[in-house]
């Protein structure tokens, strides 16, 4: 038998407040098929999520990180995309990848850094680069991509490409360098990018309260002269709709929009990370009860549009899709040992090509399993 | 006596440093209550208050420049910053202030701070998680710049670089901070900030490395040894700016043959710098080519970090070249 | 005969508006002789940057940098301090160096780097440092003193000590990357200091509404939760009462204070500058009639406190001073060449102590008088 | 053909590429409407406007990063960096992204930004005017490092960088903006990245060097031929990274004696990377060690300049040394 959302969080704890107030009517704009595969694409990035922890656990992979409670960003920004949009992530957007249609075992070959995955095993697990839906690389390091997507909206304006940037940044994030420097250009060039804060409450282990003395991140916006509001990031329609209209406004050369999102962070910072060392069992509890998935459920069972046993159907499927499509990624074996020296420059130096050749010569007699193995 | 980790050493230099002197802060990313994503600043914030250590928000550049200013008022801050590859946002602050203080202003302003990072390979971190940027240090003239490689090191250098009148970045190979262990003195130990440790005396060809790479060469050493009766020299540098020239030229009169092994990218990184001292300062004492082993000029690959980081099979393998040269 | 403010600007060029509503009444809180020395410390400043001028133009020194125009934030926030507290300036505070009591050959002895300069003639013209007046050793690099600022508040709340720091910057500056960290510090430590956007509409040759899209740089306090106001840069005694009242917060614990100064650079960048490139001179000239001098001057007559008599034998004497004392700094010399050497570290490592020492006994038997003429 | 300055050279460079292609754009702060503060950027918003040639928000940081975007995007950004010393604010965005992009996504990203930036002592700008951080640069792979030391090379290089689809960090050497001056062709030049140039032939000792100090070693190997009779070799390595490393050895080959000049810091400066490779890859040829002439271990100081950058006298009397070394 398969359990949901084993060990880390119950899609179906919801916030009471929500549910005592069912609104049979459907929300306006929206058919009922589109509710549902928002709620889908909700459920499909919580199991990506649950595999992936399964994996890293099991020490399959050597890392993870999780959007866990983050699904109603990812979906109601991907939703409101269109295809000449670009993503500009943190670690914390991988399930957009998934809502624009590449399969769970290209990201899986990722997070293995196989043969096949996309980037030649060279970065960390959750490290993703999908350059066929605009889903642009991401370094580790905190910001520096706030900035690309601003230089990029701006190429966009400057050849008439109808293209907005999104882009996404933690509570944490909000306090580098780039951050700064990206709201700072974005407001004097009006370029078309919407910056998302997305404020799960913790920059690991460090509150938001203690990363900004100010009422509330979104503020920040103010300071650039850039449009700014704070919307319920677990509310997925509340996100979709932000964002439309911040994509509206920048088509409309009107310039870019910060939209924050409260919403929490149920899981751990990475799987590096226990969270009990910082923050307790009861605050987390109260938090998950405002899962955005359990949340979206009820709402769709109150508008009729679902009911348990589709759900228990879709949650046992996809967890065995997840099975299913990440296995394939096991076995592949790792990328060549040439493919080291490549990509460093569009072709490879002289300089480089002797380190090389004369590693290839020599050292490559020798396997090396395990590292700290003298192989001879 | 206890045996203790290099993480150990890390953490009782901190703890003993901030019970002799209230004026020694330590503060940086997740710090304080989280004790550290690697755990040396354990116990602290339990022990000393979150005014004495504390987490910060995620600004490098705002915890170095937080930090020199402390210094300027009288303090003696011990930022941490989480990965050494995430000292790039504070980089301004650490070569134009940091390193720079002092000089400009006559002396009036001088800034103590110590700034500890973990560096290097070793944890499958990729990219962006493994880097070793003690090059750029070196280059910075102001900064001093200590890596230690054992644990009483680790609690005898810190302690030294917390005492010290200058800005020391004192990076921490993070690749051993578990695995490697030693006894550390449960006493005050300071261990001046300069001088190199010969870690194995040998007669033929002497290994020049530091921090993670010091139980690499020490493999190799042994390797060498065994398999080819070569009798090898490990220089553990210890303090990479101010170096010890001295212990380096001699040890190259001695040998004859010298090996610099470092993680980061081979070109300008800090091999080059050894090599070229000794092709200026004992040129006449070599025997055959001074081989820098190190990472190559590539970024730092995740899944084939065995590959990148040099292991004793490469030292072992420059070691039989330079014997073999005619 | 002298002229006082030759070829910059008329210190008597004043706003026609302020002129027509004189206020007979003495401001409450200010003596008459405390009006008369504000005024004369900022005629002691406009006539300093007159005589750098000159001293640059004629070769005498290589550089320098004028604060005239903004004469009123030096002058007001200096009398608002106490000893106590701390200066982490920009380029265009040093007149806050001579009201705190500098004399001009001290400064002038910088402008030249000659033997007598506190820093060895180490560092460029106006890159003061004068630790006895807590005026704190500046770099070129814009913005990286504000975070100093911020430390040393909160070594000073640390230890309990009754201390405040100010620091400035300008325009440009709000878009360094340590703009964000210090105010980001500071909002969260509730650091006891005083920020001051200097705006004098410009960063070299980019004007403000380019530098940011914000209707105004103080709106950026708001997106660090610190309290922030505008006001009028030119106005002495707004500027000294926005001090006190920030100080008093500061020293109450209440947190730091964003003020933004709106003022006008009068005079180029710097001597490298040309500002005719990029600005106009019908620009200039508006602008130079809210000159904070001659709007003081024309107050202090109106409370008849000052007449014309007064003030020419006052610029007069100013400008002989500046001659005589500047002069002073001419002939002394350079520093010892074994100086270079000095103050990198505590003591000279042996390794640098190798290079002087091979230097000096070599090299320093050849005089280098023009840099480039071979010496042998 | 007219005889230009350096200055000129890169100018012309910038109006033949952005004529040439307009995905060409060009930013940095007062490089629009002020042209640049060493105008190296004249006539460029007259000819092309606004939206390609602009001055930006004081954010070297900014700069980089948006450039970076637009290079994603398919543009082929230039921004300038107003002064080297200004870059460190942006050193994250170079070391992190700028080098690493094509890497980390497996040749997804290229990232062809070409970043511009007056280097070097000379217009006595003390510590913050006049640093040369190109060691910095080369120990960071993905970057390519150009310098030119001459208008036509600053031309010529200038242009291939841009076409190419690398990310270039071209240095100018600001003391030489104006004072040298050369023949500049007035059609399309394209000097390839990579080779150095051997600016004059000789047999007794080789100088290596490149930027604002060519003059430099160009004059002593004048006076060393006029008052010691010896023939000097100086080789303008151009193209820092990746080197040109055949010339190199070959030059040490022919004359044994090799000697380095550079402007920064001397510990791990780009002159240890040179004699690191000599030591490693010519060691047999050398008839004496290899010299390192270049600036001191300290900041760059201000009154004294004219000690701290490498003059005619000190490379003349590195080159009597090697010359009469037994
Ligand atoms: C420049 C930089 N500093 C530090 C880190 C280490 N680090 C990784 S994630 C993180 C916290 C980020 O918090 P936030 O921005 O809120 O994003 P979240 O993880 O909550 O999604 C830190 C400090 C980093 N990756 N980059
Ligand atoms: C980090 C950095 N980038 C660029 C420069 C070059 N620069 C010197 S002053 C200046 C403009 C500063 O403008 P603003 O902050 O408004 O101060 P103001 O000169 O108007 O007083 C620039 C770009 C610098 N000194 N530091
Ligand atoms: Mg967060
Ligand atoms: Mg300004």
């Amino acid at each position: 038998m398969v359990t949901k959302t084993p060990k880390m969080t119950d899609p179906k704890m919801t916030d009471p407040k929500i549910t005592e107030k069912p609104n049979p009517a459907l929300p306006s704009g929206y058919s009922g098929q589109q509710l549902v595969d928002l709620y889908k694409g909700m459920a499909l990035i919580r199991a990506f999520d649950e595999r992936q922890l399964k994996l890293q656990r099991s020490g399959r992979i050597g890392f993870c990180v999780v959007s866990t409670g983050e699904e109603a960003v990812q979906v109601g920004v991907a939703a409101a995309l269109e295809k000449q949009d670009w993503i500009f992530p943190t670690y914390r957007q991988h399930g957009m990848i998934l809502q624009r249609g590449v399969s769970v075992t290209d990201m899986a070959n990722q997070l293995y850094g196989n043969a096949n995955d996309r980037c030649l095993g060279r970065q960390m697990p959750v490290h993703y680069s999908f350059k066929e839906i605009n889903y642009v690389s991401l370094s580790s390091v905190i910001g520096t991509h706030l900035s690309h997507a601003v230089g990029a909206a701006m190429a966009a304006q400057y050849k008439g490409d109808d293209a907005v940037m999104v882009t996404f940044i933690g509570d944490g994030g909000t306090s580098s360098n780039d951050f700064h420097a990206a709201l700072t250009f974005a407001g004097v060039q009006k370029a078309p990018v919407v910056f998302y804060i997305v404020n799960n409450h913790y920059a690991i282990s460090h509150p938001v309260e203690e990363q900004c003395a100010a009422e509330s991140l979104h503020l920040k916006g103010v300071g650039y002269g850039i449009p700014s509001i704070k919307i319920d990031g677990n509310d997925l329609l509340a996100v979709h709709q932000a964002t439309q209209e911040a994509l509206n406004r920048a088509r409309a050369g009107e310039g870019p929009t910060l939209i924050e999102c409260d919403t929490y962070r149920m899981g751990p910072h990475s799987s590096s990370d226990d969270p009990t060392r910082y923050r307790d069992a009861a605050e987390q509890e109260a938090a998950n009860k405002a899962c955005p998935i359990g949340r979206f459920e009820k709402q769709l069972e109150s508008w009729g549009l679902w009911d348990d046993t589709q759900d228990k159907a879709l949650w046992t499927e996809l967890e065995q899709t997840m099975v299913d499509d990440t296995n394939l990624s096991e076995n592949v074996g790792e990328p060549t040992w040439e493919s080291l020296f490549d990509d460093v420059y569009a072709e490879v130096p002289p300089a480089l090509a002797r380190q090389r050749d004369e590693f290839m010569a020599r050292e490559s007699q020798f396997p090396r399993e395990n590292e700290g193995e003298f192989p001879l | 006596m206890a045996t203790k980790t290099l993480l150990q050493g890390v953490n009782d230099a901190l703890l003993q440093e901030m019970t002799r002197d209230d004026r020694v802060l330590v503060f940086g990313e997740d710090v304080g209550l989280n004790e550290g994503v690697f755990r040396a600043t354990s116990e602290l914030q339990k022990r000393f208050g979150k005014q004495r250590a504390f987490s910060t928000p995620l600004t490098e550049t705002g915890i170095i420049g937080v930090a020199i200013g402390m210094a300027l008022y009288g303090l003696k801050p011990v930022p941490e910053i989480q990965f050494a590859d995430f000292m790039y946002p504070a980089f301004d602050q650490i070569v134009s202030e940091l390193a720079k203080f002092r000089y400009r202003s006559g002396g009036e302003y001088p800034c103590p701070v110590v700034v500890r990072m973990p560096y290097g390979g070793g944890i499958r971190g990729g990219l962006y998680h493994s880097q070793s940027p003690e090059a750029y240090f070196c280059h910075t003239p102001g900064l001093k710049v200590v890596i230690p490689s054992t644990p009483a090191d680790a609690k005898g250098l810190l302690a030294s670089a917390i005492r010290g009148d200058d800005p020391v970045i004192f990076m921490e190979p993070k690749k051993i901070y578990r695995s490697v262990k030693g006894e550390v003195p449960d006493d005050e130990v300071l261990i001046p900030i300069g001088p190199a440790r010969i870690a194995q005396t040998g007669t033929d060809v002497t290994l020049f490395s530091f921090g993670a790479m010091i139980p690499v060469c020490m493999e190799a050493a042994e390797k060498a040894h065994e398999k080819l009766g070569v009798s090898v020299e490990v220089v553990d540098l210890r303090t990479l700016y101010p170096l010890d020239e001295a212990t380096i030229i001699e040890s190259v009169q001695k040998t004859g043959r010298a090996i610099v092994v470092t993680e980061s990218p081979k070109t300008c990184g800090y091999g080059s710098e050894i090599a070229a001292l000794i092709a200026e300062r004992a040129l006449d004492s070599l025997e055959a080519p001074v081989v820098r082993v190190a990472g190559f000029d590539t970024p730092f690959p995740y899944t084939l970090e065995k590959l990148y980081v040099p292991d004793a099979l490469r030292v072992f393998l420059a070691i039989q070249d330079v014997v073999n040269y005619q």
